[in-house]
């Protein structure tokens, strides 16, 4: 086998294999354990940096594997694969970091450490997947790996929001299961980028394809947790604060994300898309479902609740980023992928610490709590203001472009839906900022359960803020060369030939 | 008067079926079932099936008929006055009785009479297929028996009935299995008998033995053959069995196990054998086929008969 | 016949296991188990090496007694039979090894049955015949063979409930032999020969045909537990010891599927008609949908997997709708045909693994439990991680998730459909994915929920539990080697092949 | 020739008779006992007169020898049957007499 | 139409196997379902051998014999197994019929 064509099996196979290797570990063999992730958190960092770069320079990275005839197994690099794959890397070491902070002493540690490894797999197969059957395939396994982990507290609430996850998932993998089939049978196997393989069938099956996309977005839209398909995200918040972490920022959602911009961008092609009037309804439900997700989380008190729904409302700029044709929109919609992880990771790691440092679950119970953990909170106003779309933040950036993608689409109404967006955002972030530095704590003193040179635990300090250093530098640096917005706009570019 | 014969001898048949199922009583049922396996027999010889006569009346009618005689008293069904007025009521085909609702009865019962229209037109319109017995009588002379229905069953296709001899040793393990393992080891001891049963035994059991024997060697040039000596030969164990003669307590286990396999082994030894020699499984030399296959069918009639004897011993306990 | 090569082959695959089963009655019963187990390999191996002999050289025939059919019968391994075989000797030896560890557990209920070795052999022996037999009364034979020995092993733990449903099963398996025998017969009287082979050739459409073919069917579907005659199964399945149930779902029933397929692709085209397709089509659909329906209706563990299996052998039967050629089309320019046997056979491989996975499991959740209600499952991951793996991940394979087996079928299954242009069958096909996820997540979703007792399980051998974890797992592996074994299976006439419903000779009347 | 022919018909016509009585006995009689009585009696007389004449019609000594032996064996097996049938419901009634005692 | 021994017994294996396939599916008690199954065996087995009549030639056909005579002690094997099982469940329960469980 080429090394081109092994460093993509090695970059699946290095949380694979500690993944397994961890399930025959002992529950007591925590340093083996820790070790293990650890080190396969670092080598995939690396593996993903070293194709990265390698791609940057013009080589070519493809692994294909025959199934069955015409069945065929493909892993492919390409910039937007790679930006996800190297998100999901770098957030997987820190997350993995938290995680072992934040689960140390708990139970079922190698169940959750393997599963764990075994959805950060198949977050990266899904970046790094070359064709819709490998998609599909990943997609699917994604499902079954994070299920574990949203029980993974055991008591029944957690199991009941098993259940409500599989439900929407495994109904949402069964439609885009009919989707890819019906797909697969009128245009063969399509690789991601053979946009012209559809484009040649559109006259004579416009019905039919049209009918695909929308089972297809569909399935797609479970996971992106686009309005009405969104119920699961918040009831899910029942998992542990990494796997909430893991879910909301990286793996699940932005699976079904990633897969709508692979969907539109690599199926069907803009042009198709266009063609076929597919894009406005979902520019439609992806509106309507950010302003209704940042409605819902104005109203909650839960901290992690609040969250959430803030993704329920930020994952839609993605879906509506795709929607409207342009490289502006194009480029925002990308590089919110990359931000709006950094961002959301940042908070719930915020939340996380609160909650295991102080036992505070509500917001209201948030009272002077920056100056306790200045670190973390400070890290959490960071992205919040990120959130909002202050500037030099990074989500400023991927909200500055997605408004003048809509202003260059000539759609007005989504500049509306975004500065609305924005002010609700503002409305319920900043009384938790305010809260959170301003007020005065509340009489009855709380003591910390974590005693120590920190205001937390080292292991979960560090994630905080790095990541909160993150999402500040992404803005900062926007300009520069290789910062994901220069990456996303070449990945725009690309898509619109044609435009300047 | 062929017609005639016939004729009557179906419609007897049919009836005595009809009888067997709609009897109100079941004992009487299993009577009419042994009237009915002779009235069969006495087809297969109209038919010109002598063998299949001697094996419908000597298995299907005579064993099964045993089996089903001594299930009666189980159920008890005779013997006891009071059991036979319940199982009056409860036994028979309820026609009219609530536990099926009309409807559904009509419906079963027309669907029944379709299927045999059907059925009737489609043996009807059977053509001519002409069977194989050309082919048969071609390749009897290599066949080392003169009998076409014994070089069938232990030369044509002897793959058949080795898988057969196998099914009754199965069907043996099958009714241990059922009936729990604990008598497994010690087969069952029948009870005193009457002496002059006992006697009547004795003298039958020669006459029993001898005939078998010579059916067992006549198959080779008419009909007879392994399964129906093995029945008479089963039958003397059987008798001998009721006239509290424990036969298999006698035997070691050792014993009993051989006789129980010997047949299915040597069939299958000889098989090796001659796989081993660079024939097929089966193929016998032509100059020993006729005393192989005699021998084949000595041990097989023994294998059958003894497990015959132990079906119905572990049954009767 | 002549042209392919011989080999005593056909003739040991048969021969070995009946000498172990004869063999075994001579030992006592730990000497029995050593010899069950050692003679699981060795048959294995022979059904290892038979499968790279069929590789090499292709299809392999004996021909019994040196008797050429129609007189003598013939034994041949395709690569169809090869892969049945290969099947067989896997999941055997699987089932054996675990069955060592089972019975010798010396638990109350389970105790030890020295009878299980020799009629497990019996029906191994049985099982191989039936793939190797390419004539239609020893294929009745061979079908005997099996029914004899699955309902003897399904009673072997001598309770009524298992007594009774045994009976059942095997009256009902003796009705559908007897329709069977009745086909055969009218066939050899239409035209004097058994030979599969000859008759694909002789056999011409008429009524007689059709009437054989309908009972013939009628009969298989009985004893492969298709939808209206499914009632036997569940119970029979249930009622069972753990390994017993695992050999009768996992291979009992796909020797019924084996042999339609066989006398439908191979005999019987001539008579059968776009509709006949449907119709088997119908109750496939109406199998997966009642029978998972049903599973998520049980409350014990081990119904719960029979239920399953009536689901899962529907899914087999939507693969004859696909076969049959609608009017005007050409069976040789069909596409969907490779797809709908790829499905077919796949679906056999992934159903039998992951079905002998779960009742392995159901057995070891018996012995840890006492019993197999489904409340009592809580907390099984933590104290039983393997099981609870392997019941997961056999259950992912049923769901038809990828990259399992069962996805592999289903997608085939799908192609198929939708190429060939019978749309309708996909909402079948989906909403018996939803229902099996429904039952298999509810199970998860306990083994999950926190215990309301404390030590719910007793320990269990940890042997047992790898068997069933692996057994799992083979339903996910077979997807690795898919594309080198459908190249292999299309060495085999029949692979592939559709059926043209064109009533050759004029549809009605005979010649 | 004739009269071997004759013979044979009496013969056969004369078994005929008998087993019909037999069966009427069967059918009519009262109770078990007077039932066996019929039954075997003139179910022996009937087979023989049967048996005599079949092998006068055959006329081969090895064919009257097996015809002859069927006769006795049947004899033998009937007869011990019924005695069995008869000793059965004796002890029956005599057990069910006793209980009413 | 010539109605002879073949035509008379083909018919009559038909009706057989009808009276039989009904027996087992309506009779309730155990005893009377296992000889129904034997009654549709003996049609099947008449309706082989009626045709080794029709295609005689010098001697009738001998395959569809010796697949009787299997058949038969196939068959019958089968059943006394079924009886042994009916017997047992009437030790262990007293029950002789399946009921009106499902």
């Amino acid at each position: 086998m080429e090394t081109n064509s092994l460093l993509l099996i090695l970059i699946l196979i290095s949380s694979l294999i500690p993944g397994i290797l961890i399930l025959l570990l002992d529950e007591a063999q925590a340093f083996q354990r820790n070790f293990l992730n650890l080190f396969g958190a670092v080598a995939k960092v690396a593996l993903v940096g070293w194709v990265f770069v390698g791609y940057m320079q013009g080589e070519t990275y493809a692994f294909i594997y025959g199934l069955a005839p015409d069945l065929t197994f493909a892993l492919k690099a390409d910039k937007m694969g790679l930006l996800f794959a190297a998100l999901s890397s770098v957030l997987w070491l820190v997350t993995t970091l938290y995680a072992i902070g934040y689960l140390k002493g708990g139970k079922h540690q190698r169940r959750f450490f393997a599963f764990f490894s075994l959805c950060v797999t198949s977050s990266t197969g899904i970046a790094l997947s070359g064709n819709v059957v490998t998609f599909f395939v990943f997609y699917e396994f994604l499902t079954l790996s994070t299920y574990p982990l949203v029980v993974h507290r055991g008591d029944d609430k957690a199991v009941e929001a098993g259940r409500t996850y599989l439900w929407y998932t495994i109904g949402g993998g069964t439609v885009l299961f009919l989707g890819v089939v019906a797909l697969f049978v009128l245009a063969g196997p399509i690789y991601f980028g053979q946009t012209e393989i559809i484009a040649s069938l559109v006259s004579e099956n416009t019905l039919q394809l049209t009918l695909i996309f929308f089972l297809m977005l569909s399935g797609l839209a479970v996971k992106a947790a686009i309005f009405p398909l969104h119920g699961w995200l918040p009831i899910s918040m029942v998992a542990p604060a990494p796997v909430s972490a893991l879910l909301h920022a990286v793996a699940v959602v932005k699976a079904g994300a990633f897969g709508i911009a692979r969907l539109v961008y690599d199926v069907y092609g803009i042009p198709t898309s266009e063609e076929l009037n597919l894009l406005t309804p979902l520019a439609i439900f992806a509106g309507f479902t950010i302003i209704y997700g940042s409605v819902k989380a104005f109203y909650q008190d839960d901290f992690k609740k609040l969250l959430a729904y803030s993704t329920v409302s930020q994952l839609s700029y993605i879906a509506l980023g795709v929607a409207i044709t342009g490289v502006l929109s194009a480029t925002g919609a990308v590089v919110h992928l990359v931000h709006q992880g950094i961002m959301k990771i940042t908070m719930f790691f915020a939340a996380g610490n609160v909650a295991e440092t102080y036992g505070f679950y509500r917001i209201s119970q948030l009272n002077g709590i920056g100056r306790k953990m200045p670190l973390t909170m400070g890290a959490f106003t960071i992205a919040a203001f990120g959130m909002i779309g202050l500037p030099p933040i990074a989500g400023f950036v991927s909200k500055w472009y997605l408004g003048l993608g809509a202003v260059e689409a000539g759609s007005y109404w989504v500049v509306l839906v975004l500065l609305a967006s924005s002010a609700l955002n503002a409305a319920y972030f900043l009384p938790i900022v305010y809260r959170a530095w301003f007020c005065e704590p509340d009489q009855k003193e709380v003591l910390p359960k974590y005693r120590g040179p920190f205001e937390a635990k080292a292991l979960l300090l560090i994630p905080v803020v790095l990541t909160g250093l993150f999402s500040l530098a992404a803005g900062l640096f926007a300009g520069s060369n290789y910062s994901p917005l220069a990456i996303a706009r070449e990945i725009a570019e690309k898509l619109y030939p044609n435009l300047p | 008067m062929d017609i005639l014969i016939d004729s009557l001898l179906a419609i007897l048949t049919i009836y005595l079926a009809f009888r067997c199922m709609l009897a109100p009583k079941l004992s009487k049922a299993v009577f009419v079932f042994f009237a009915f396996g002779l009235m069969l027999a006495l087809a297969w010889i109209r038919l010109g099936a002598v063998d299949v006569a001697i094996a419908e009346a000597a298995i299907a009618s005579g064993f099964m008929g045993v089996l089903m005689l001594d299930s009666l008293r189980d159920f008890s069904l005779i013997f006891s006055k009071n059991q036979e007025r319940l199982e009056e009521t409860a036994s028979k085909i309820p026609i009219k009785k609530d536990s099926y609702h009309w409807t559904t009865a009509l419906a079963l019962g027309l669907g029944l009479i379709l299927f045999l229209l059907i059925s009737i037109q489609a043996i009807w319109e059977v053509p001519q297929g002409g069977g194989l017995t050309a082919i048969a009588e071609a390749n009897l002379p290599m066949s080392g028996v003169e009998h076409p229905v014994t070089a069938v069953l232990l030369n044509y296709r002897a793959y058949d009935t080795w898988l057969e001899i196998g099914v009754i040793l199965m069907g043996l393990l099958a009714i241990f299995a059922a009936g729990g393992l604990k008598q497994y080891r010690k087969p069952g001891l029948a009870p005193a008998q009457d002496p002059l049963l006992r006697k009547t035994i004795l003298i039958f059991t020669p006459v029993l033995f001898l005939f078998g024997a010579f059916l067992l060697y006549f198959g080779k040039m008419g009909p007879g053959g392994a399964f129906q000596a093995a029945v008479l030969w089963g039958a003397i164990g059987i008798l001998l069995h009721l006239g509290g003669w424990t036969v298999f307590t006698v035997i070691p286990r050792r014993m009993r196990q051989i006789l129980v396999t010997i047949g299915l082994g040597f069939f299958m030894i000889l098989g090796f054998t001659q796989m081993a020699t660079g024939g097929a499984f089966f193929e016998y030399p032509p100059a020993y086929a006729g005393f192989l296959i005699l021998v084949v069918e000595t041990l097989a009639a023994i294998s059958i008969a003894a497990a015959l004897t132990a079906i119905f011993a572990f049954l009767t306990k | 016949m002549k042209e392919f090569p011989t080999s005593a082959l056909p003739a040991l695959l048969v021969g070995l296991p009946m000498l172990l089963a004869t063999m075994s009655l001579f030992f006592r019963v730990k000497g029995r188990a050593l010899l069950g187990v050692l003679g699981s390999f060795l048959v294995g191996s022979l059904a290892f090496f038979a499968f790279i002999e069929v590789a090499k050289y292709g299809t392999i025939i004996h021909i019994l007694g040196g008797w050429e059919p129609p007189l003598g019968i013939l034994l041949r391994i395709d690569p169809l039979a090869a892969v049945f075989i290969g099947l067989t000797a896997i999941i055997g030896i699987f089932i054996s090894l675990y069955s060592w560890w089972y019975f010798r557990a010396r638990i109350a209920s389970i105790g030890r049955f020295p009878l299980f070795w020799p009629l497990w052999f019996f029906l191994w022996a049985g099982l191989n015949g039936l793939f190797l037999s390419n004539d239609l009364f020893n294929l009745y034979v061979t079908i005997e063979v099996i029914t004899i020995c699955a309902v003897a092993l399904a009673v072997l733990s001598g309770e009524a409930k298992a007594l009774k449903a045994g009976l059942r099963y095997l009256l009902a398996a003796i009705i559908g032999s007897m329709a069977y025998l009745f086909g055969v017969a009218l066939i050899y009287g239409s035209t004097g020969t058994l030979d599969l082979n000859l008759l694909g050739e002789v056999l011409k459409p008429g009524n007689t045909k059709t009437f054989a073919l309908i009972v013939i069917t009628l009969g298989l579907l009985i004893k492969k537990a298709a939808f209206p005659f499914h009632f036997w199964l569940p119970p029979a399945h249930s009622a069972a010891l753990a390994p017993v149930s695992a050999l009768l779902s996992a291979l009992v029933v796909k020797g019924a599927f084996y042999m339609m397929l066989r006398l439908w692709t191979e005999v019987f085209e001539v008579s059968l008609t776009f509709a006949a397709g449907q119709l088997i089509g119908i109750t496939g659909a109406a199998a997966v949908l009642w029978g998972s329906w049903q599973a998520l209706l049980q409350t014990n563990f081990k119904l719960l997997v029979a239920h399953s299996s009536v689901a899962q052998m529907g899914y087999l039967l939507m693969m004859f709708p696909l076969l049959i050629m609608a009017p005007g089309q050409d069976a040789d320019s069909a596409e969907w045909l490779a797809p709908a046997w790829t499905a077919g056979i796949f679906q056999v491989m992934a159903h039998a693994f992951a079905k002998a996975s779960l009742f392995l499991s159901a057995g070891i959740v018996v012995m840890a439990l006492g019993h197999d209600r489904i409340e009592s499952l809580r907390d099984l991951v933590a104290w039983m991680p393997m099981t609870a793996m392997a019941i997961g991940i056999a259950g992912v394979s049923l769901i038809g998730l990828p990259p399992s087996g069962g996805f592999l079928a289903k997608w085939m299954l799908l192609k198929g459909v939708f190429l060939s242009g019978q749309w309708w069958w996909a909402p079948a096909i989906l909403a018996g994915s939803l229902l099996t996820a429904g039952y298999v997540f509810m199970l998860l979703r306990l083994a999950f929920a926190p215990a309301r007792v404390k030590d719910p399980f007793r320990p269990v051998p940890k042997i047992l539990q790898v068997c069933a974890l692996l057994l799992a797992l083979g339903s996910f592996l077979i997807v690795i080697p898919a594309e080198n074994l459908i190249q292999f299976l299309e060495g085999s006439k029949s692979f592939g092949s559709g059926i043209e419903s064109i009533m050759k000779g004029g549809g009605y009347g005979n010649e | 020739m004739m009269i071997k022919e004759i013979f044979i018909v009496i013969l056969l016509v004369a078994g005929c008779f008998f087993f019909l009585a037999g069966t009427l006995g069967l059918l009519r009689f009262p109770d078990l006992f007077s039932r066996l009585h019929a039954l075997t009696n003139a179910d022996n007389l009937g087979l023989g007169f049967i048996a005599a004449g079949i092998a006068l019609y055959i006329a081969s000594p090895w064919a009257t020898v097996k015809i002859f032996f069927i006769w006795i064996l049947t004899l033998l097996s009937s007869a011990t049957s019924s005695y069995l049938i008869a000793r059965f419901q004796r002890e029956q009634e005599k057990s069910k007499n006793g209980e009413e005692e | 139409m010539k109605i002879g021994t073949y035509e008379i017994y083909s018919l009559t294996s038909a009706i057989l196997f009808a009276i039989g396939l009904g027996g087992v599916f309506l009779a309730k008690h155990f005893l009377r379902k296992i000889i129904a199954t034997i009654i549709m065996g003996a049609g099947v087995f008449l309706c082989f051998v009626s045709f080794a009549k029709r295609d005689a030639l010098t001697f009738a056909d001998p395959i569809p014999h010796a697949l009787v005579i299997t058949g038969i002690v196939v068959a019958v094997t089968a059943a006394a197994f079924a009886l042994s099982l009916a017997r047992r469940i009437h030790k262990l329960t007293g029950e002789d019929t399946f009921g009106n469980e499902k």
